[in-house]
């Protein structure tokens, strides 16, 4: 858990520093990432936000057909309030903005308090959680359930309905309805260590494998020796099948994500698991993606996360974003 | 005998001073349940914090009102931002005024109390920095100097730490580690504890 | 160096399996991937091929205006003569075909093998092989380099050129300048282990860090404690614009390369450095890349290529090219 | 007495009982300065060998032309294509013939030797497999029985491997660890003297 840094306490700033150097459809001002067009007068603002760490989320999906701007927070720690408000003003074109981000205590506090302030500005917000993570509470408490990797989906399903135009109610609905109908489970490997920090977030054996693990290492439903991937995919497909949504489908998307130091080898091993899994389940998968789309640093392991699809949620997904990290044309 | 800015901002001060002592302390209690952060970020905001310009007779809404845009800025810690919202509730209460009694100190804290639990969703009894706040806010209550508002609030705030240390986290990233948490104290709380020693350690009213 | 695995002797398969799986672009026949239409008549084919485990090399690569076919060996190791024989006849549509990989001797029989067996059926071939990594042998000795991240520069200047209509020789000469014009360092932070193997490819220690070290753990130039990345960053630099180009320009491209376990954020913050120096010794920087590009599984450390251009390599850098990994449009 | 091709595949066998004996051996010899390969390798190509059917007086050309085709599918790995270049340099060499006379094994080998020293670009010297096959040939010139040409031959090879272990490795991987190979064997030249300490075990000619 070697890092390639200066000092600690310069490492988001630096880090935001390359990403527009070498990314000139960002804009950099202070802690928020925003497109070069934003805001885009008359459509619907999405905004995002979090903690840094978990590259390419969450500003690495600012771009056309995604995101239009991102509060940046320090590694594992919300975004400041001034910053949401930045984030928030740098998306409003004039019909309202979605902050769309994970469910977690700080961020939400951090961003409601932003749309407060911004309130006496005129400008309207809604908020849509991302809640997939089926492994931080049970399907009774969905609504405790925190944010993961399934927030992607849910990124593109909202960028994507603002580019048709649609109203922030209807964006709004729109990106609820697809969070509701996403669900995501992880396995952590191997820790990581904040920059700076003395530790590594969690311990875990040179042998071991944890089920459920959070994307900062909050504590999974089991954890044992590690074992084939074909029974750990396997169990990971059973549990997120019977979680219910609100409206299944035979169509779903599934992207297979590595949280940062698996390879690309072990998530098309993995992927090819879930491929014949589903579809032995009866399921058609659409769209797939299998890479590093929300990680933790150099933290090892994967997740799973199934999207259920209906015509338009399908149609959405397929429409053009461009981002440095995911593009669709 | 009543508050002033420059009393609140010497408070300010000593709490800075204390949160710099308990770093290593802090980060640790935050490391067994949380992300090992709370002492790096207190110290860091109340360093920014006392670093601004306050000035003797200020109004306190403005003075509160420039706490809470630099807490705004400065972090985006559930902690901190606690303090922010602490803040931006001081700075409506004492818009225009000068001073605050030292009796009407608990009720000042009991209204940001009641913030935080609205904005960050604890209730009483989750193990988090508003039981202390809760605690301290009833030990306030009929205090009329500042003497007396500090050994209430300090003991109230040992007590309250003691008492807690034997129950389960229920909030946040703390409540995943369920019965764990029992033995452990809470980061926050135990930050409060340190920080209002520090502040008591010098007299804090005129 | 968990894997998220079954069987190590079905590492690879498994791989391909998953792979094209989630890509329907691409083909697989036993070791060897295509694209849907290879061969494409009355074009130049452009074949690579290497051993596994360096995702998105080799077999990524496959894609419109980059690869038609690739042979694929089992972790670290070369592909079979046999694989390299199915590769080549697979992008052969009766312009010839170019032989593009890594200069690593098991590969290079490999390849000159199936060459000569294809002879008979009248298959015209010419290789090209990536000599960029400048710790790999002096700059007297050039043609010992062992081919390293920027082989990828040299995937995209063929790909064009052959999608440009031209014949064998002048893809092989434009695609030989590109390999000539392209440096390549790297550093090592930590080591990765072959699947089914009993220990990792090599040690390093925990606080420690290699200059020069290559992709499958060859040894570097130095290893020391770790130092702050501005101060590698530097030195990599230096090293490259010490190491004379035939025809040096103001105007580079440059790619900064995860070799794995390195996270985006580390990336960035090299990136942010290298781009400072270039720009401060007068260059300009076109087109750059940041990502895992060619990697070592879950090897730790970054490498930085740096390709010189000229008016018709900037030309070929920017063509349209689209395969899972990489897209210019 | 004379080598024909059932004669070979008894060798084949023979020298795939010894790489799976030598599996562990040889890939921690390659651990050292290579990529720990050269044990697993050899097992899988010489079991994928023995299990070709190879009648009694078959053509030595098809036999080597068989094993040249089964060796370039299954193996990528640089010592793996040095086996297969022997075997197609076999396969022309006895085009036609169903036997080979032990006086002139030496030839063919000294032949191999040239093949691959020209497609892997080895000088000798460098510490690689060819080193040892060109002690074989030159140990060889001369013998003209099955008895001669295995005593002979085995001599030569752990000569050459005591001789060279204290010799730096130039080719390859291993060239890069310079003066660290100093008393090490090569993996390739240690696997060549195991092999064909098996292939011998058994008388070899009839
Ligand atoms: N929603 C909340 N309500 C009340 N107190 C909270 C809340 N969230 C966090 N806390 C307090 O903050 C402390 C953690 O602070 P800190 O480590 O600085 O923040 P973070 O959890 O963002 O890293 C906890 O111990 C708890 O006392
Ligand atoms: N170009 C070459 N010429 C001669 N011998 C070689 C050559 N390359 C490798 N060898 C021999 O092969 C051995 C390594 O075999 P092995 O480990 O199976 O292959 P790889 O290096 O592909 O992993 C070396 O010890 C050396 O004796
Ligand atoms: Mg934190
Ligand atoms: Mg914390
Ligand atoms: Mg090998
Ligand atoms: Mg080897």
């Amino acid at each position: 858990m070697k890092k390639l840094m200066n000092a600690p306490d310069a490492f988001v700033n630096e880090m935001l520093d390359g990403l527009v150097a070498a990314h000139p459809t960002l804009v950099r001002e202070d802690r928020i990432i925003r497109t070069r067009h934003a805001p885009v007068a008359g459509k619907v603002g999405i905004v995002s936000g979090g903690g840094s760490g978990h590259l390419p989320l969450f500003t690495g999906y600012v771009g056309s057909g995604l995101l239009d701007a991102c509060a940046i927070g320090d590694v594992f720690a919300g975004p400041s309030v001034a910053s949401c408000v930045s984030a928030i003003k740098a998306a409003d074109g004039g019909k309202g903005v979605l902050r769309l981000y994970g469910n977690y205590g700080g961020d939400r506090m951090n961003f409601d308090l932003a749309g407060e302030l911004l309130e006496m500005d005129g400008i309207a917000t809604t908020t849509v959680l991302g809640t997939d993570d089926i492994a931080s509470a049970g399907a009774q408490e969905a609504g405790k359930r925190r944010g993961v990797a399934g927030i992607v989906y849910a990124y593109k399903i909202a960028g994507a309905m603002a580019a048709r135009g649609a109203d922030l109610a209807e964006v709004t609905e729109v990106t609820q309805a697809a969070v509701d109908a996403c669900r995501t489970i992880g396995v952590a490997l191997s820790s990581c260590r904040i920059p700076g920090a003395a530790a590594p977030s969690f311990t875990i054996g040179d042998d071991e494998i944890e089920m459920g693990m959070g994307i900062h290492g909050e504590p999974g439903i089991w954890r044992d020796t590690l074992r084939p991937i074909d029974e750990i995919v396997d169990e990971m497909i059973a549990r997120l099948l019977a979680d219910p949504v609100p409206v299944p489908s035979a169509r779903v998307s599934v992207l297979v994500n590595s949280l940062g130091a698996t390879p690309l080898e072990e998530l098309f091993i993995a992927y090819r698991r879930v491929a014949q899994r589903l579809k032995s389940e009866g399921y058609e998968i659409v769209r797939p993606l299998v890479g590093p789309y929300v990680t933790s640093m150099e933290m090892a392991g994967m997740s799973i996360s199934l999207l259920h699809l209906d015509a338009e949620r399908e149609a959405l997904l397929a429409a053009p974003c461009d981002c440095p990290f995911w593009r669709v044309s | 005998m009543s508050i002033t800015s420059l009393a609140v901002h010497g408070a300010i001060r000593r709490a800075a001073a204390g949160a710099s002592r308990a770093h290593d302390e802090l980060n640790a209690a935050d490391g067994k349940l949380g992300d090992g952060d709370t002492g790096v970020m207190l110290q860091r905001l109340f360093q920014a914090l006392a670093a601004l310009d306050v000035e003797d007779g200020a109004d306190l809404g403005a003075t509160f009102q420039a706490y809470a845009k630099t807490c705004a800025s400065a972090t985006g810690s559930s902690l901190g931002t606690l303090v922010t919202v602490a803040m931006m509730t001081l700075a409506k209460a004492t818009k225009g005024r000068s001073e605050i009694a030292w009796s009407d100190l608990g009720g000042h804290v009991a209204a940001l109390r009641d913030q935080m639990m609205a904005r960050g969703g604890a209730n009483l009894g989750d193990k988090t920095v508003v039981d202390m706040i809760d605690a301290v806010a009833l030990a306030l209550d009929g205090a009329s100097s500042g003497e007396e508002a500090a050994s209430r609030s300090v003991a109230a705030a040992r007590d309250t730490l003691a008492q807690f240390r034997n129950r389960p986290n229920r909030l946040g990233r703390a409540r995943m580690f369920g019965e764990k948490t029992i033995g452990l104290d809470d980061p926050g709380m135990l930050a409060f504890v340190r920080l209002l020693d520090s502040v008591v350690a010098e007299p804090v009213g005129r």
